[in-house]
């Protein structure tokens, strides 16, 4: 049970009060250009999910305020570096290893 | 004369039966049997004081087992409590408080705890090595289930209750700064420096008390006993403003970011409005666990009869009970806690024969004390059999050698005694550690695993950090709450004055950290070495499984079953880590333990639910017409979580009836459907043409304002997800409905999709959904009946399809559907006005009708329905509906998608009708097409009915389906099976061929 | 030394103190090569090297595993087997593999305690009751074994269903005769005994760290313990095939997900058949030790840590209460979790992956204990072939390019 | 005209203890404004409307007793205020605040119930997981409670008191679950003096 804070409202509450909507910054790459886009790329947009252990970034909307954030979060330990709003610069993980 | 256990007389002056009253008798039953105890009593006490050395059977043996210990770590006196629906099976006798009426019941034995049929497997026991039933039950291969029958009437403990219970369960939320887990002399002094350092504190306590052992002791700190020291800081502690002390509330659960499940139990005589128990969800910015330490068995061949119990769990006993184990004792012990025992049973009236010490050379201050005391006591020997003169259950005697030369007949020597109690040295009982992933590496110098690499936020204190004696117990309790209050607060200097007592307490040599004894062991008396009591594993089954290849300590876990019962193995896994090593010949810290995971006592499953269940399960939403349109009771179903009505029965009409009926009175009047739970959302803003466009794979940003247009919603794979009208209200302002399971979520994926993906686009979504009752006017006669609304034809005569106005004197909003293949009508109006004007509209002769209705008619329409013509597998093509998709926009959800090999493929499933021949044979959706109707299976299936049902219309039963190149294999038969028998039916149009309806 | 398990044998042993039984599978040490790698010592990975052995003759053969074989996700999942699938593709798999497990405690000489002791899917919606005609037809035209019960039937097969004062209604279910579960750690041991006596190495605590490459061809594997050439390398390593073939370049769509399991207490038998329930979230065994073997939904997030959210464990408690008040004062001794590897149309992936030399099998998500044997059988035919087995020819991973979707999770909606 | 049907049946008390009273409220009239929270002509309407500057702190509220407006997101306000008047607001606002903003009448999309009392703590420990207890008087949060989103205002006066607005389909179902936590009268007696045994 993550113990998550909104970037946008401030709040702290438990994972229930959010979604977890996939991977954050993924390249829709038809909104980069409709008029061509590969298959392959459209393959790995579609149906990869860069989901190794280690530092992730994902999508999560707050319950309360309905704000989509994300999220750095380690996957092997849930332990979570930052909260982050779609439009702020990436924070990057911690230094030492976990 | 055989001794049994038994309670003292009360004797003035003496330090036993602190928590009992004995003026307050209470009676209770075992197995039937009535019997007394006193107030204060725990069923384990009150079983013993009652002369009772058989509390249970093992689980795979069937062997007799005693008391073992003093608390939830008991592995044997496993019971069941209460009767109905009250019934609780597997509760530790140790951890039940006795109360007046109590009914208890012994389990896994059959007839009787003293007569147990199974009782033979034991005579058995070479034949059920570790995963016996791997290698047996096999043949023949047609009697496995009857085999199986068998086995699994052997397995299992207590029986589940017949009857629902009927207690309550409630879930309570926390927030603190600091949750101590155990509330011993460590959690109180860890409690008690947070709490200096002006943090918030919950200390949950497993047991009814706080103090944890400490009553197994003598001493005194700042001059006062310690038990009195204690009940101090326990009332500065209660009336501290920043701490909630909580007893018999075991923290069960550690997960991540200090989030904690406390299991506490409320009582045990519930009302309607008391919980039976009730779950605290914890979260704490530091967790101190303060769990104290489990001692260990000592293991030696036949130490699981009952009579052999824990040396501390006896001195508990007698402390707290007034309960002696027996009358002659004998105890074995590899460090200093044997000799408290023995000197508390002396000083009892008990006769100890003799302190057996494993140590060679024991020079502490406690063996001084008990050899002053004049207790008899040998050193380096160690006991080797516990025998029962006439084979009965329990003890006799018990052999014990001299350690050096243990094989040597001459140096063993049987001493009588009708007890024996143990002492293997202390395994701290830190699980909760590894519940967060952390291992504990395993720490020769007392023989078992000791917490060391902690987690973010968790520190261990006292004896489940390794520490025991009380002096340093009581520091590093202060330690870890300091530290708690230092993390905290880091700017804040350290506490000025740092928390300090006086003591007056002896200390204690470290035990000896034996694993398995005798060392050199033979291998029928490793046979009956018990490391795990619950589930009946020796040093000799260890052995089995590691010559098996079973190496690892998971392999060995699973192969043996070593701690995986009731008790998780909490008096098993320090000696078997111990004997484990040994065996392999591994360096012991190299030893890992198997995963700990929670919870650390078993957690009722009511707990966990909580308030969920019954009406509390999932809330169920309500329409705002729900009074009026369920006063009848019409039959309802589940669409998302509304109950809908699926038809209104009147006089004794059938389900299939009334719908016939609501179709007819459709197709040739009008009729009203409550339409309030379908999805209505707008989207407004300078963009909101442009974002739709993105959204919707039908063109909306043409629309002009008050016009309106059925839209499909896909997925970004091409897939459909949703459908539903679009309307534009003004320029910048427009309105979608979707169906009703899908309006939070569609609401959702809108917005995640414009904060995500184009947060550039200035458009803003507001769900209406709620704000709306809405009503479905459906026929010829729609119209008209429309009109007679106040203001409703002034509004209807502007011709749009969407109209916002006045009606019957509040806003309203008017679309035109055909959905239903009959003129409709959409009247919107706020919630609360929704049942005034249902009920207008049916005063003025519409007939009400339900969802199901509402499915006949747009089945005989054509119209599709999302998920029963789609399944997240359609395309808009599949259904015929390829001219919703844009032709013209660059982008929108899916457009790529759609044009992916397999989306594009000729013969892919098409949504046609399908009208068997057979007029009143209706195939229920899901029945498949079968292209060839073979006897026998396999048979080619190209397809599937999407929906069905007999037309009143047609007269005849109708369906629509999705079959492989369906579009072009019109007029052909294709064949549904029913009753087991190929139907021919054949492939339509989707209008039924019906023209307009 | 006693090879052959059966009564007679353990009565031999029991005799002699059982100091003549063999080890269940030799503890080998790591070659330099092979014909055939198998990375990962799961139940796909050791029923592969069996059948490769058993059936196809090939035994030069190394199982590789990280940790201790069977620990993965084999070694903790709810063990149901059913085969009432819905599409075709999926009939074929999991039906082979559902008659396999019929036979596997023979063929293996090892009691995997396969219980087809009914398993019943409860219909409680009528959307459910719609997906659940739907797959019996499907089974009843493909040839198995699977149809729809009404309730007063479900009700005769599980007493203490509760009928009344429910969320949901009882509206029918689907039932599997033959359905049932195993013994998830004998499937693991009894595979990697049958595997070791053929002539297969074993070696755990050996993790794969990358693929060795040699131009366009995957040539071998470098391991913990030094790298060993191989002519085919398949990886059977659940999520951790993702990371693997990353290292040769090739990209999987998996994705990691936790689900988690709990077990009661053990009782008494109350339970004789498999219950699952979609509506509710939840779903039942009894183990013929006792205990109720209990599951539900998996979390959203990635997630390597094997533990699991706690609300996830309260939903399928909240689900076991709902089903059946009875269950109420039981308790929950041990929950787990695992980490799912999950395809975006919650069909595994099998067949070659790219690279010349390199094969994958993965994918398997919530439900792939009961298709181990034939799973293992296909991937054995399709290593030794060359080429894909026609069972496993449809689950390869080009159809995620073509948008080929197996869908048993949209169109179902039934996991395990 | 037609009449309305209140969501609760107006007015009532649906359960009073000692320390706490729980009592369903008229359905308010509720708006929802959407806009940037710099947009001059949005935040203008909203002042003239309320006398205050737009609330743009997380969860805090501006306004009068009768008519609040506080903030339910980024660019989401939520005015609370007499249902009658809400129509007439709508439309006026609609008019003033802007091409950029926009503005729906969302009445009778919530019911409302009031929780009133020093008890309040303690219901809403049962049924909230939030921490409450860095609530300011006037400030809001969206949360749930028994599992039914809610928004939650804490009211200013000096018992503690708390607006609760709930979609109107959960509005039975949450009444149900507040009242059946407030008739436990096993106490959770946070933070009290109790002193178990030793
Ligand atoms: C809680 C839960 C319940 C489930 N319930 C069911 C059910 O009821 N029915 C059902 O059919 N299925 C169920 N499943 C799914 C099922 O368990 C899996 O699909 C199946 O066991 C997968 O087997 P596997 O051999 O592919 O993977 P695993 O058993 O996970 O084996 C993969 C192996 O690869 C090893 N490995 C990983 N990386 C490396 C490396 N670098 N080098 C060497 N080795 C490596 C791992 O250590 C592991 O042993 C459940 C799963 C879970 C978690
Ligand atoms: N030589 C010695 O003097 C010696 C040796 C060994 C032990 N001791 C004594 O042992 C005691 C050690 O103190 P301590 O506080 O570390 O241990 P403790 O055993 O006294 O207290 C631990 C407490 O934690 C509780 N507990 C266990 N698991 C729990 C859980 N999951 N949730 C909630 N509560 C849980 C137990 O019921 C117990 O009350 C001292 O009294 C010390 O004097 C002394
Ligand atoms: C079908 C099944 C039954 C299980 N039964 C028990 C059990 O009776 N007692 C127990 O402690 N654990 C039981 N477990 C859980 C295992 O102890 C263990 O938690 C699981 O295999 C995951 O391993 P880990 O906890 O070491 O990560 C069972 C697991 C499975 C898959
Ligand atoms: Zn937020």
């Amino acid at each position: 049970m993550l113990l998550i804070s909104c970037p946008v409202c401030s709040i702290t509450a438990d994972e229930t009060a959010y979604t977890c909507g996939g991977d954050a910054h993924v390249t829709r790459p038809q909104s980069l250009d409709p008029s061509y886009v590969s298959p392959e790329r459209l393959t790995d947009y579609l149906n990869l999910a860069p989901s190794a252990r280690g530092w992730c970034r994902e999508l999560w909307r707050c319950h309360g305020c309905g704000s989509w954030f994300a999220m750095l979060r380690h996957s092997g330990n849930n332990r979570i570096a930052a909260t982050y709003r779609l439009d702020e610069a990436l924070p990057q993980p911690p230094e030492e290893a976990v | 004369m055989k001794g049994r256990p038994h309670r003292l007389k009360p004797q003035a002056g003496t330090p036993f039966g602190r928590l009992i009253d004995r003026a307050r008798p209470l009676d209770f039953r075992f197995d039937g049997k009535r019997l007394s105890g006193v107030t204060g009593d725990t069923l384990a006490s009150a079983l013993l004081a009652n002369g009772l050395r058989i509390a249970g059977r093992s689980f795979k043996l069937h062997r007799p087992r005693g008391v073992l210990g003093i608390g939830s770590e008991e592995p044997n006196a496993l019971v069941t409590v209460g009767e109905g629906g009250e019934k609780t099976p597997n509760l530790r006798a140790t951890m039940v408080p006795l109360a007046d009426g109590l009914v208890a019941e012994s389990q896994n034995r059959w007839p009787t705890l003293r007569r147990d049929f199974a009782g033979v497997a034991n005579r058995f026991k070479p034949l059920l090595p570790p995963g016996f039933y791997y290698k047996t039950f096999k043949w023949p291969a047609a009697l496995w289930p009857f085999y199986e029958k068998l086995i699994r009437k052997a397995g299992g403990s207590g029986r589940a209750p017949e009857a629902a219970d009927p207690d309550r369960y409630e879930h309570v939320h926390l927030s603190v700064d600091v949750l101590v887990a155990g509330g011993g002399l460590a959690g109180l002094c860890a409690a008690e420096a947070a709490a200096a350092a002006g943090l918030s504190v919950l200390l949950a306590e497993e047991t009814a008390r706080l103090g944890g052992i400490a009553d197994g002791y003598d001493g005194s700190v700042d001059g006062l006993f310690l038990l009195d020291w204690i009940r101090a800081k326990v009332a500065a502690l209660a009336a501290h403003p920043n701490v909630h002390l909580l007893t018999r509330a075991p923290v069960v659960a550690l997960h991540e970011q200090g989030f904690a499940w406390v299991v506490e139990t409320v009582t045990d005589k519930t009302t309607a409005d008391v919980p039976r128990e009730r779950l605290w969800k914890v979260r704490a910015r530091e967790t101190i666990v303060a769990t104290g330490a489990h001692e260990k068995p000592l293991v030696f061949p036949d130490n699981d009869r009952p009579g052999v119990m824990l040396a501390t769990a006896a001195r508990l006993n007698l402390r707290r009970y007034a309960v002696a184990p027996g009358q002659v004792a004998v105890v074995v012990t590899s460090g200093d806690e044997g000799y408290r025992t023995a000197l508390d049973l002396k000083a009892a009236g008990v006769e100890v024969e003799r302190v057996v010490d494993l140590r060679l050379r024991p020079d502490s201050p406690m063996v001084h004390i008990g050899m002053a005391m004049g207790l008899s006591v040998s050193h380096g020997s160690a006991p080797v059999a516990v025998r029962s003169i006439w084979g009965g259950a329990t003890v006799d005697s018990v052999t014990v050698a001299n350690r050096l030369v243990i094989e040597g007949a001459a140096l063993t020597r049987e001493i009588f005694c009708d007890t024996v109690l143990m002492s293997g040295g202390w395994s701290p009982a830190a699980q909760l550690v590894g519940h967060l992933g952390a291992r504990l590496p395993f720490d020769p110098a007392i023989g078992a695993f000791r917490p060391a690499d902690l987690p973010l936020g968790l520190q261990v204190a006292g004896a489940a950090n390794g520490v025991f004696d009380a002096v340093d117990v009581i520091e590093d309790g202060w330690r870890a709450g300091e530290e708690a209050g230092r993390r905290l607060n880091p700017k804040k200097k350290r506490p000025q004055n740092r928390m300090s007592a006086e003591f007056d307490v002896t200390r204690d040599d470290p035990s000896e950290p034996v694993g398995m004894l005798p060392d050199p062991a033979k291998r029928y008396e490793q046979a009956r070495a018990f490391v795990d009591f619950h589930n009946d594993v020796t040093v000799g089954d260890l052995r089995i499984a590691l010559s098996e290849g079973y190496t690892d300590a998971e392999h060995v876990k699973r192969y043996t079953t070593l701690g995986i019962g009731p008790d998780q193995g909490k008096t098993a896994h320090g000696n078997s880590a111990a004997i484990l090593a040994h065996l392999t010949g591994i360096v012991p810290t190299e030893q890992p333990h198997t995963t700990f995971r929670p919870p650390w006592t078993p957690v009722s499953f009511g707990v966990m639910a909580g308030a969920r269940r019954g009406d509390g399960f999932k809330a169920a939403r309500r329409s705002p017409l729900e009074q009026i349109i369920r006063a009848g009771s019409p039959p309802v179903e589940a669409v998302g979580q509304w109950w809908r009505p699926s038809c209104y029965p009147v006089d004794g009409e059938s389900e299939e009836d009334a719908i016939r009926r609501e179709v007819r009175a459709v197709r040739s009047t009008a009729g009203i459907l409550d339409a309030s739970t379908l999805g209505k959302i707008t989207v407004a803003g300078p963009d909101a043409a442009r974002f739709l466009d993105l959204m919707v794979a039908t063109d909306v940003g043409d629309l002009a304002p008050g016009q309106t247009r059925y839209a499909l919603f896909l997925d970004d794979n091409g897939f459909i997800r949703d459908d539903g009208m679009v309307a534009r209200l003004s320029p910048t302002r427009f309105l979608l409905t979707t169906t009703s399971g899908n309006a939070a979520r569609a609401y959702d994926h809108l917005e995640k999709w414009r904060q995500t993906e184009w947060p550039d686009l200035d458009a803003h979504i507001t769900d209406e959904t709620e704000r709306w009752a809405q009503v479905l006017v459906s026929g010829p006669e729609a119209r008209a009946l429309v009109e007679r609304l106040d203001g409703a034809s002034t509004l209807l005569s502007a011709g749009s399809a969407l109209l916002e106005g006045m009606v019957e004197g509040v806003a309203a909003r008017i679309m035109r559907a055909r959905y239903t293949g009959a003129p409709s009508f959409e009247i919107a109006v706020a919630a609360g006005y929704g049942p005034a004007l249902w009920t207008r509209l049916a005063e003025h002769g519409a007939t009400p009708f339900g969802l199901q209705t509402l499915e006949r008619l747009r089945l005989e329409a054509g119209n599709i329905a999302i998920d029963h013509e789609t399944d997240g597998t359609v395309t808009p093509f599949d259904l015929g509906l390829g001219r919703l998709v844009s032709a013209t926009k660059t982008d929108f959800l899916g457009r790529h998608g759609l044009m992916r090999a397999d989306l594009t493929r000729a013969n892919r499933k098409h949504l046609v009708g399908l009208v068997p021949d057979d007029a009143g044979l209706v195939p229920p959706p899901g029945t498949q097409i079968v292209d060839g109707p073979s006897a026998h299976p396999p048979r080619r299936t190209s397809g599937h009915v999407t929906s069905s049902g007999f037309s009143p219309t047609r007269g005849r039963a109708i369906a629509l389906a999705l079959v492989a190149n369906g579009r072009a294999r019109m007029g052909q038969t294709v064949h549904v099976f029913h009753a087991g028998e190929a139907r021919p039916a054949r492939i339509t149009g989707t209008d039924f061929a019906m023209g307009a309806l | 030394m006693t090879r052959r398990y059966s009564f007679l044998s353990l009565a031999r042993e029991a005799l002699r103190g059982h100091r003549g039984w063999q080890p269940a599978w030799r503890k080998a040490d790591l070659r330099d090569r092979y014909e055939v790698v198998i990375v990962g010592g799961g139940g796909h990975g050791l029923a592969t090297a069996y059948y490769l052995a058993s059936e196809f003759g090939i035994t030069d053969v190394c199982v590789i595993e990280r940790n201790w074989i069977g620990g993965g996700n084999t070694g903790r999942n709810t063990t149901i087997i059913r085969s009432n699938y819905l599409q075709p593709e999926s009939m074929a798999l999991y039906g082979l593999s559902h008659k396999l497990y019929e036979g596997l405690t023979g063929e293996l000489d090892f009691n995997v305690m396969f219980s087809g002791r009914g398993l019943i899917n409860l219909a409680q919606t009528r959307h459910e009751l719609d997906s659940l005609t739907r797959i019996a037809d499907a089974n009843r035209h493909f040839g198995i074994e699977s149809w729809l019960i009404p309730p007063q039937e479900v009700k005769r097969r599980v007493p203490i269903l509760a009928m009344e004062n429910t969320r949901y209604p009882l509206l029918g279910a689907l039932y599997q005769p033959k359905g049932g579960v195993a013994r998830h750690d004998a499937v693991a041991w009894g595979y990697a005994r049958g595997a070791s006596r053929l002539g297969v190495d074993i070696v755990e605590n050996c993790p794969v760290e990358r693929l060795l490459v040699d131009g366009e061809k995957v040539v071998g594997v470098a391991t913990a313990r030094g790298n060993v050439l191989a002519d085919k390398v398949a990886i059977v390593s659940a999520v951790a095939t993702s990371e693997i073939a990353a290292t040769a370049g090739v990209r999987l769509p998996l994705r990691s997900q936790t689900l988690q399991a709990f077990v009661s207490e053990p009782i008494k038998p109350v339970l004789d058949v498999v219950v699952m329930a979609g509506a509710v979230h939840g779903y039942v065994s009894q183990s013929d030790k006792g205990e109720l073997v209990i599951g539900g939904g998996t979390d959203t997030q990635t997630d390597h840590s094997r533990r699991g959210a706690p609300q996830r464990i309260e939903e399928s408690a909240a689900a076991m209460v709902e089903l059946f008040p009875t269950f109420s004062r039981l308790k929950m001794m041990r929950q787990w979790a695992g980490t799912v590897d999950m395809t975006s149309d919650r069909s595994p992936i099998i067949g070659p992956a790219g690279p010349d030399g390199l094969w994958v099998n993965c994918g398997w998500g919530t439900g792939g204990f009961k298709a181990i044997p034939g799973s293992g059988y296909v991937f054995a035919a399709s290593l030794a072939d060359g080429r894909p087995h026609a069972i496993a020819a449809p689950f390869g991973p080009e159809r995620f390019r073509d948008g080929r979707v197996i869908d048993e999770d949209a169109a179902a909606a039934v996991a395990h | 005209m037609l009449s309305w049907t209140e969501t609760l049946d107006g007015p009532r008390s649906l359960i009073t203890g000692q320390n706490i009273a729980l009592v369903t409220i008229e359905d308010p009239g509720l708006i929802e404004v959407r806009g940037k929270p710099r947009d001059r002509a949005l935040g203008k309407a909203l002042r003239t409307l309320t006398g205050s500057p737009l609330p743009t702190t997380p969860w805090s509220s501006a306004g009068t007793e009768t008519l609040r407006l506080l903030w339910r997101g980024p660019d989401r306000w939520w005015l609370l205020l007499p249902r009658a008047e809400a129509a007439g607001v709508a439309d006026d606002l609609a008019a003033t605040c802007g091409r950029k903003a926009a503005v729906a009448d969302l009445t009778g999309a919530h019911a409302a119930l009031r929780l009133v009392g020093s008890g309040a703590a303690e219901a809403l420990a049962r049924t909230c997981p939030l921490d409450l207890r860095s609530v300011e008087p006037l400030q809001a949060r969206g949360t749930t409670i028994a599992e039914i989103s809610v928004t939650l205002l804490r009211e200013s006066e000096s018992v503690p008191a708390w607006l609760i607005l709930v979609p109107r389909s959960f509005a039975e179902g949450l009444a149900r679950e507040l009242a059946r936590a407030i008739r436990t009268t096993a106490a959770l007696d946070l933070f009290g003096s109790r002193t178990p045994p030793v």
